[in-house]
C-alpha cells in the first residue's frame, strides 16, 4: 500500500511517500505564505521522485501547524502522535522525543512500545525555538546551518541573559560591539536556548535515550550543549526534519485517512 | 484574532439555566440594596457565606464578579485598568480584574447593572494568602473599613485541633460584630443556626448530585457544573440554594435513569484541574468532537464541595463553619486536595486529567505536580499540564490550547485503542 | 584582616559555619523566614541556619514547581533537590505566603533527606486571639525541637537565648544607626553582607565580632557619598549585587526594609515576661514582611526610616511572582510618592536581565 | 560655548552640536556592529558639517543604549533624563514625553524645568517597541517611512494584532494576508496594537495634555495619530524626533559647564 504523510510546518513543508512502510521518496520545501501551494508543490516533487502519480496514493495523513491548509482529502493527526510514530519507527525503544522546529518545541516522553506517557509544548514566547536561532544567525551574519559548527569552536563561556528573542538580538549586537568573538556569542546563544529546552524537558522529567528531531536537530552545536545539560543520550537521525511526515505516512498505513 | 475564536459554553440542563437566572437576580438585588441605602460588602475567598445570609448582607464576591465580566469578554479591559494602576501582570488575574472594576473611572453598562462601591470589606487568606493583600488596596482606594479573617493553614489533615477552631470561630464572631458595628443590626442566632442547617442540607444534596455524575454517560459535565456550583459557593445557608439543588438532583436522576448523557457515546472522561477559561467556555465543549467529556472540575468543589457535612452541628454554628473552612481542599499543606483528586479519578472513571495553570495564580501552581504524580501512581491516569489563564484573555492563545488538547486526547485515544 | 573583611568573608563559604558547629556534635536546623523563632531552636542547643538562595539558575525544581511560583522558593527547592541542604537536621518553614506553603508540600513529598516542618504563624498582628493561637503552635514547635535535639528547653535557657539574640539585634542596630550620618561609614552592600553574616553565624561569635566592628568603622567614611540617599526595600534580597548596582549608579544606600537586613534587627523583645509570651509578642507586634495584616505597621516603619535616615528615594526590588510584595508596593507607592519618589522594579531572583534594570536605576538616581 | 550630545541607540546613532543655544549641526546614522565606532563616525560627520573638530568641544555628554561606550564623552546620562530635557527644549510647556525607540518605549513625566518626576518603561518583552514595527515592515514589504501613512488608509478595520510576541505576530500577519486582507489593514492592526500598549504605559505615569513624542516611532504617524485619538490629545513632534536624545545630551553638557563655570581641558 502506498501512503503519504504531509507535515506543514510554519517554515518548512515536508512530504513523505511510503510503500508498505518503506520510504519511496521525501521532499522538504519552504512553506512560504501560501501553504496550500507549498503542499501541492512538495507533493508533486515527491511524486515525481518516486515515479508515481497522486492517484497511486491510497491513504494520506497530514500534520503540522498548517495541516488544515492541505488541499487534498486526508486525515489529520497532531504532531505529538506523528513525531512519536516516526521516531519509534526508526529508533524503537527510546524514552522520548525532542522536536525543535521553527516556532515550536515539543518534548514527548514515551514507553518502550512508543506509547505517549507525557508531553509538553512550548508557550507563546518564541525563545527556545528555531526562529530565535534564525534571528540570531541574522544578527551575527552567519548562515543558520553554520551556527552549530561555529559555536563548537568557542573558547570561552559567555551568557546571553535575555530570553526574549528580540532583546537577545540586541544583546548579541552589543556583544558584537564589544568585540566578543562570534563563536563565543554563538555558544552563549545555544546555551541559552538549550537551557530553555532543558527546562521544558524537565517539566515532564524526560531522561534516558532520546531522539532529537525537527530542523534544528541538525544544529550540532545545540545538540552538544543539550547533551551536556541534560545528561541524556541524544540521538539525531539522518534528516531529522522529516520524521513528523514519516510518522504521518505510517499512520496512514494503519488505516487512517484511506481514500 | 482571539476574540473571534471564543465561544460561550453550551449548557444542556434546565436547572442550570435557572441557576444562571438566580445569579443575575442576586446581583440585581445588590444593586437595589445599594439604592435603598443598605450597606454593601465586598468579600472574597472562603469567607463563610452562611453568616452573610444570616445577616441579610449584600455581598459582591471578588471571584464571582470577574467570572461574569470574563464571560462578557470584558475582563481584559479591566485587567488593563488595574495594570495601569501599577499592578504587575504576575499577580492573580481575578484580583487584577476586580481591582480594575473597583478603580475604573468609567464602568461598562453591563458592569453597572450590579457592581456597586462597598461600605466595608471582609477579606481572608483562604484559599490564597498572598492575594488577600489586594483588598487592602481596595479598602484604601474607597476609604472603607476592612476586616481580615486569618485562616491557619491546615497542617493537621482531618483532625483540626480545638485551638485552631477556636481561633477561626472567634474571628467569625469578630466578623459578625464588625458587620453589626457597620449598620447590619445584631446577629439573630436562630437565623444563623438555621443557615448552618440549610448549609448542611445543601452539601448533602451536592454530594448526591455528585454521585449522579459518576454515571456513564455522565448527565452533567463541567460546563453545566460550574454554573451548578454557584449555589454551593454563594448560597449556602439559604432556602433558595437548597431548592435549586433539589431540582437539579431531580433532573439529573431522571437523566441517569434514562441513560441520557452530555454525550450519549462517551469515549473519554476528563477531569479539569485548574481554572477554566471563563471567557471561552466553549473550549470545554471543544473536546466533544473526540467523544470526550469534561466530567468534573476542581473549581466546582472549593467551598465545601468535597466536604463531609455530617460533622456540622447547627447548635455550634461558628465552630461548624470554622471546621468547614479549615478542612477545605484548597486550604494548602494538606493531603486533602491530592486525596480528593485521587479519589475522584477512581470514582468517576476518569481517563485523563487536564491541568491548567495560570501564571498569575498563587495557589494552584504548587499543586500540579503532586496531583499529577499521585494520580498516575494510583490509577495510571495521565495528566497534561499547560498554561492557560482563566480570566486574562490577552494571555489566551487558542491555537496553543487546542494543540495541547488535541495532542493529549489523541494520545489517550491511541492508548485506549491498544 | 579587618573585622569587616572577616565578617563579609563568611558569606563566601557559609557552610563552614555549619561544619564548625557540627564538629562539636550539635545539630543544625534550617529555617525560612523570621517568623520561625531562632531563640527556641537555639535554646535546644541547636544552630538555627537561615536558608538563603543562590543566584544560580533553577534547573530541577522546574519539573515540580510551575515557573510562575516565586523564584526564591524554586531556588531553595532546587538546592534541596540537589542535596545542598543535606547537612541540615531539619527545615522549619513558617506560614508566610503561598509560595512557602507549597515549598512545604513539595519538600515533604519529594525530599526525604531533611524533614520539613511548617510553623503556623498567624497573619494577623496585635490580635489577642492570634497571640493565643500562636502560643499553642509555638508550644508544639518547642516540643518538636526538644524531640529533635534531645534537649529540654527550660524557661531559663530560653530566656538566655532571647537575651543573646536581643544583643545581636541591638548591636546590629547600633552599627546601622551610623548610616544616619551625612557620610555613612559603610556602604549599603557592606551593611547587607554584615547582616547576612551575622544572621548565619552562631550569635556568641557574632556579638563579639560586632562589638569590634562598631569600633572599627566609627571613623570610617565611604567614598562617593554625594549622591542621593536611597532606601532599598522589597522581597528578600540575599545577594549584594542589586545594592551594588544602585551604588555603582551613584546612589548612596543608607537604609533598607529587608528581612535579611534592617528588619532582622530593628526590634527588641519586650523585657520581663514569660519567655514564650515574649516571643509570641515579638513576632506579632513587629512586621517584617508584607505577608502580615494589616500593613500600617510596615508603612509606619518606612516613614520612620525615611525621616531618620534622610532618605531621598526608595527603590523596591520585588522578586518576580512574589505576590505579597507586589500588592503592597502598589499600595504603598501611591502614598509614599506624595513625598518621596519611588521606583518599583521586578527582579529575577537569579539576577538575569540586569542591563534593563541599570537604565531604570540610573534614570531614577538622575531624577533625584 | 560649544557642546555636543551623542545618543547611541539600539538602532541608530545620533549626534548634535550646540553653540550656546543653537543647533550647529546634527546627524543620524544606523548603529553599526561596533557602538564606539558608530559614535566616532556620527560625531566626525557632525563635526565636519559644523566645520569643527573634537578639540573645539567644551563638553560632551553621551546617552542611549550605548552611552557607556562612547570613548570621548565626559559624562553619560540615561535616555530617560535626556528626553525630558530635549523635549522641553523644543516645547517648553511640555509635561509628558513619550519616547518610542527601537528597543523600548518610555513614558516620562517632568516638571516645568524639564526635570523628570516619574517614568515607566516597557517590560522585558519586545512586543511594544520599534523593532516590532521593523519586523512588520519587512514582512509586509513596506518601507518603514510609508508604514504610518498607509496604515491610515484602510478598507476594513481588523482587530489589533493579538500576538504579544513579535515573532509569532508574523504567523498572524501571514494568516491575514492569506485570507485576503489588504496590506494596509494589517499595517493598521500592527499600529493599533502598538498604540494600545503605549497607551497603558502613559497611563501608568498619569496622562498630561501637553505632551511630546520623541524617538523614531514618532515618525510613524500611524502610531502617533492613534495614540492621540485614544486619549483625545494632541502630540507635539519636532522636526526630527530621533535627535531629541542627542540634543538634550548637548543641552545637558552646556548646563553642566555653566554650573562648573570653567572649561574642561581636552
Ligand atoms: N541544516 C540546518 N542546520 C541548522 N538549522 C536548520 C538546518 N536546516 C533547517 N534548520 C532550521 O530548522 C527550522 C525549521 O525546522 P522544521 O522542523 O522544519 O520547522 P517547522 O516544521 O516548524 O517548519 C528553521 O528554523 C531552520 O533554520
Ligand atoms: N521614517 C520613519 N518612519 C517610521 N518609523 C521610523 C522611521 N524611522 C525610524 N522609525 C522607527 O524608529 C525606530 C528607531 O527609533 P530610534 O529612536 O532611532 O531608536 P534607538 O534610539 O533605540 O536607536 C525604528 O525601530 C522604527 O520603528
Ligand atoms: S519575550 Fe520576545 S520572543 Fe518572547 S513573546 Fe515577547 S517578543 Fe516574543
Ligand atoms: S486561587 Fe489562584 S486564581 Fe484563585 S484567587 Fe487565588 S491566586 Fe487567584
Ligand atoms: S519572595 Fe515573596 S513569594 Fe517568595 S517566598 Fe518570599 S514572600 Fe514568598
Amino acid at each position: 500500500m502506498i501512503t503519504a504523510g504531509i507535515d506543514v510546518g510554519s517554515l518548512a513543508t515536508k512530504v513523505v511517500l511510503l510503500n508498505e512502510n518503506q520510504l519511496m521518496s521525501h521532499e522538504v520545501s519552504g512553506t512560504g505564505v501560501d501553504a496550500t501551494e507549498a503542499v501541492k508543490k512538495a507533493m508533486d516533487t515527491a511524486l515525481e521522485k518516486a515515479g508515481i502519480s497522486f492517484k497511486d496514493i491510497e491513504s494520506l495523513v497530514s500534520t503540522g501547524a498548517g495541516k488544515k491548509k492541505v488541499p487534498f482529502e486526508s486525515a489529520q493527526a497532531t504532531e505529538i502522535i506523528c513525531d512519536t510514530k516516526g521516531v519509534s519507527h526508526i529508533c524503537p525503544g527510546v524514552n522520548g522525543v525532542i522536536d525543535i522546529g521553527a516556532e515550536n518545541c515539543r518534548v514527548i516522553k514515551c514507553d518502550q512500545e512508543g506509547n505517549i506517557i507525557d508531553f509538553a509544548l512550548n508557550d507563546k514566547c518564541a525563545s527556545g525555538t528555531g526562529i530565535f536561532l534564525d534571528a540570531m544567525a541574522k544578527a551575527l551574519r552567519v548562515k543558520p546551518e553554520e551556527m552549530g559548527e561555529l559555536s563548537l569552536q568557542a573558547t570561552q563561556d559567555i551568557e546571553v541573559t535575555s530570553m526574549c528573542s528580540v532583546f537577545a538580538e540586541s544583546e548579541v549586537v552589543s556583544m558584537i560591539h564589544r568585540r566578543v568573538p562570534k563563536n563565543d556569542i554563538l555558544r552563549g546563544i545555544h546555551r541559552s536556548i538549550a537551557s530553555r529546552i532543558c527546562g521544558q524537558a524537565n517539566r515532564i522529567l524526560l531522561e534516558g535515550q532520546l531522539v532529537v528531531m525537527g530542523g534544528i536537530a541538525q544544529n550540532l552545536g545545540l545538540i552538544t550543549i543539550l547533551k551536556e545539560l541534560m545528561g541524556s543520550e541524544l540521538i539525531v537521525p539522518d534528516e531529522p526534519e522529516i520524521l513528523g511526515a514519516l510518522g504521518a505516512a505510517l499512520l496512514a498505513g494503519e488505516g487512517e485517512g484511506e481514500k | 484574532m482571539t476574540t473571534k475564536v471564543t465561544t460561550p459554553g453550551e449548557k444542556s440542563l434546565e436547572t442550570t439555566a435557572e441557576i444562571s437566572k438566580a445569579i443575575k437576580a442576586y446581583y440585581g438585588g445588590v444593586k437595589v440594596a445599594k439604592e435603598e441605602g443598605k450597606p454593601i460588602i465586598w468579600s472574597y475567598g472562603l469567607t463563610p457565606r452562611e453568616i452573610f445570609h444570616a445577616m441579610d448582607a449584600h455581598v459582591i464576591y471578588l471571584e464571582h464578579l470577574p467570572l461574569m465580566v470574563g464571560a462578557k469578554q470584558l475582563s481584559g479591559h479591566y485587567i488593563q485598568v488595574a495594570e495601569e494602576e501599577g499592578f504587575s501582570r504576575d499577580v492573580c488575574a481575578f484580583h487584577r480584574c476586580f481591582l480594575g472594576c473597583a478603580v475604573a473611572s468609567e464602568r461598562d453598562p453591563y458592569l453597572d447593572q450590579f457592581f456597586v462601591d462597598p461600605d466595608f470589606i471582609i477579606a481572608t487568606n483562604l484559599p490564597c494568602m498572598s492575594e488577600s493583600k489586594s483588598f487592602l488596596y481596595a479598602a484604601d482606594h474607597h476609604n472603607v473599613p476592612y476586616y481580615f479573617i486569618d485562616a491557619p493553614i491546615n497542617t493537621w489533615g482531618k483532625d483540626i485541633p480545638d485551638y485552631a477552631i477556636e481561633y477561626y470561630a472567634g474571628q467569625l464572631k469578630g466578623t459578625l460584630d464588625f458587620m453589626s458595628e457597620h449598620g447590619l443590626g445584631t446577629v439573630d442566632w436562630d437565623k444563623l443556626k438555621e443557615a448552618v442547617s440549610l448549609s448542611k442540607k445543601l452539601i448533602l444534596l451536592w454530594n448526591e448530585i455528585d454521585k449522579c455524575r459518576q454515571a456513564v454517560p455522565t448527565p452533567m459535565g463541567t460546563v453545566d457544573g460550574l454554573t451548578a456550583a454557584y449555589p454551593l459557593i454563594q448560597l449556602p445557608g439559604t432556602q433558595l440554594g437548597v431548592t435549586l439543588f433539589e431540582r437539579l438532583l431531580k433532573e439529573l436522576k431522571g437523566k441517569v435513569e434514562r441513560g441520557e448523557g452530555v454525550l450519549d457515546d462517551e469515549k473519554l472522561r476528563l477531569l479539569w484541574f485548574g481554572v477554566p477559561p471563563f471567557y471561552n467556555m466553549g473550549l470545554l465543549n471543544y473536546v466533544e468532537k473526540y467523544g470526550a467529556v469534561v466530567v468534573k472540575s476542581m473549581i466546582e468543589y472549593i467551598a465545601g464541595g468535597a466536604y463531609d457535612p455530617s460533622i456540622m452541628d447547627p447548635d455550634k454554628p461558628l465552630e461548624s463553619l470554622a471546621y468547614k473552612a479549615l478542612v477545605d481542599i484548597v486550604n494548602p499543606i494538606s493531603e486533602n486536595m491530592v486525596n480528593f483528586i485521587r479519589e475522584t479519578v477512581k470514582d468517576f472513571h476518569i481517563d485523563g486529567v487536564i491541568g491548567v495553570v495560570k501564571r498569575s495564580c498563587g495557589l494552584l501552581p504548587g499543586y500540579m505536580r503532586p496531583v499529577k504524580d499521585a494520580v498516575y501512581e494510583d490509577s495510571g491516569v495521565p495528566t497534561t499540564i499547560f498554561d492557560l489563564d482563566g480570566l486574562d484573555i490577552r494571555e489566551y492563545d487558542d491555537a496553543t490550547s487546542k494543540a495541547n488538547l488535541d495532542s493529549f486526547i489523541e494520545a489517550l485515544l491511541a492508548s485506549k485503542r491498544r | 584582616m579587618t573585622t569587616l573583611e572577616r565578617m563579609i568573608g563568611i558569606l563566601d563559604a557559609p557552610e563552614q559555619v555549619v561544619m564548625d558547629w557540627k564538629a562539636k556534635g550539635k545539630k543544625v536546623i534550617g529555617y525560612r523566614c523570621l517568623y520561625v523563632p531562632e531563640e527556641i531552636i537555639h535554646a535546644a542547643a541547636m544552630l538555627p541556619y537561615a536558608t538563603l538562595g543562590t543566584p544560580e539558575p533553577i534547573t530541577k525544581a522546574d519539573s515540580y514547581f510551575q515557573p510562575c511560583a516565586c523564584e526564591f522558593v524554586r531556588n531553595i527547592f532546587d538546592l534541596g533537590l540537589d542535596g545542598k541542604f543535606d547537612f541540615l537536621d531539619g527545615l522549619v518553614l513558617s506560614n508566610t505566603c503561598d509560595a512557602v506553603r507549597h515549598l512545604k508540600n513539595m519538600w515533604t513529598t519529594y525530599i526525604d533527606s531533611v524533614p520539613c516542618y511548617m510553623l503556623n504563624n498567624p497573619q494577623k498582628m496585635y490580635d489577642e486571639p492570634a497571640f493565643k493561637f500562636y502560643r499553642h503552635e509555638l508550644e508544639g514547635f518547642k516540643k518538636t525541637m526538644e524531640d529533635l535535639s534531645g534537649n529540654k528547653i527550660s524557661d531559663a535557657s530560653l530566656r538566655e537565648s532571647i537575651d543573646l539574640y536581643d544583643e545581636t539585634r541591638r548591636l546590629l542596630k547600633e552599627l546601622n544607626g551610623l548610616r544616619r550620618r551625612d557620610v555613612p561609614p559603610i556602604s549599603g552592600a557592606e551593611a547587607l553582607m554584615i547582616s547576612m553574616a551575622a544572621i548565619l553565624m552562631p550569635k556568641e561569635e557574632t556579638n563579639a565580632l560586632l562589638l569590634q566592628l562598631i569600633d572599627e568603622v566609627k571613623t570610617r567614611e565611604i567614598k562617593d557619598a554625594d549622591g542621593p540617599r536611597i532606601m532599598v526595600t522589597g522581597s528578600i534580597i540575599d545577594n549584594p549585587t542589586l545594592i551594588e548596582l544602585v551604588e555603582d549608579m551613584g546612589g548612596v544606600v543608607v537604609a533598607d526594609d529587608l528581612c535579611t537586613s534592617m528588619k532582622y534587627f530593628w526590634y527588641q523583645t519586650k523585657p520581663n515576661e514569660d519567655p514564650m509570651d515574649a516571643i509570641v509578642r515579638f513576632n506579632l507586634e513587629r512586621s517584617v514582611c508584607a505577608c502580615m495584616h494589616p500593613s500600617e505597621e510596615r508603612y509606619d516603619f518606612l516613614q520612620e526610616v525615611i525621616g531618620e535616615f534622610a532618605v531621598d528615594g526608595i527603590i523596591y526590588f520585588n522578586v518576580k511572582y512574589c505576590h505579597p510584595f507586589v500588592y503592597e508596593s502598589a499600595t504603598f507607592r501611591k502614598k509614599l510618592e506624595e513625598e518621596t519618589p519611588v521606583l518599583a522594579l521586578e527582579v529575577d531572583h537569579s539576577l538575569s536581565g540586569l542591563g534593563q534594570l541599570k537604565t531604570r536605576v540610573q534614570a531614577f538616581i538622575e531624577m533625584l | 560655548m560649544i557642546t555636543a550630545g551623542i545618543d547611541i541607540g539600539s538602532l541608530t546613532g545620533k549626534a548634535v552640536i550646540l553653540k550656546d543655544n543653537e543647533i550647529l549641526a546634527w546627524n543620524l546614522i544606523p548603529t553599526g556592529p561596533d557602538s564606539s565606532e558608530t559614535a566616532q563616525e556620527v560625531t566626525d560627520m557632525t563635526l565636519k558639517g559644523a566645520g569643527l573638530s573634537l578639540d573645539n568641544m567644551d563638553y560632551i555628554v553621551s546617552t542611549g543604549y550605548g552611552r557607556v561606550v562612547v570613548p570621548f564623552s565626559d559624562k553619560n546620562i540615561t535616555e530617560i533624563t535626556c528626553h525630558a530635557k530635549g523635549a522641553h527644549w523644543f516645547f517648553p510647556g511640555v509635561r509628558m514625553i513619550l519616547d518610542m525607540g527601537g528597543q523600548d518605549c518610555k513614558a516620562i513625566r517632568c516638571n516645568a524645568t524639564g526635570k523628570v518626576t516619574n517614568f515607566a518603561m516597557n517590560d522585558k518583552c519586545a512586543a511594544g517597541a520599534g523593532r516590532s514595527m521593523e519586523i512588520m515592515a519587512d514582512l509586509l514589504e513596506t518601507p518603514l517611512e510609508k508604514m504610518g501613512e498607509l496604515s491610515l488608509d484602510i478598507k476594513e478595520r481588523l482587530a489589533p494584532l493579538s500576538s504579544t510576541c513579535v515573532v509569532f505576530a508574523r504567523t498572524e500577519v501571514l494568516g491575514h494576508l492569506h485570507e485576503g486582507a489588504h496590506k494596509n489593514d494589517v499595517l493598521a492592526g500592527a499600529c493599533e496594537a502598538l498604540a494600545e500598549r503605549v497607551k497603558s504605559l502613559l497611563k501608568r505615569v498619569g496622562i498630561e495634555a501637553d505632551f511630546v513624542i520623541s524617538g523614531g516611532i514618532a515618525k510613524n504617524i500611524g502610531v502617533a495619530k492613534r495614540i492621540e485619538e485614544k486619549e483625545g490629545l494632541k502630540a507635539n513632534i519636532c522636526f526630527e524626533p530621533q535627535i531629541v536624545g542627542a540634543l538634550s545630551a548637548a543641552v545637558f553638557a552646556r548646563e553642566i559647564l555653566e554650573k562648573k563655570g570653567k572649561r574642561k581641558k581636552r
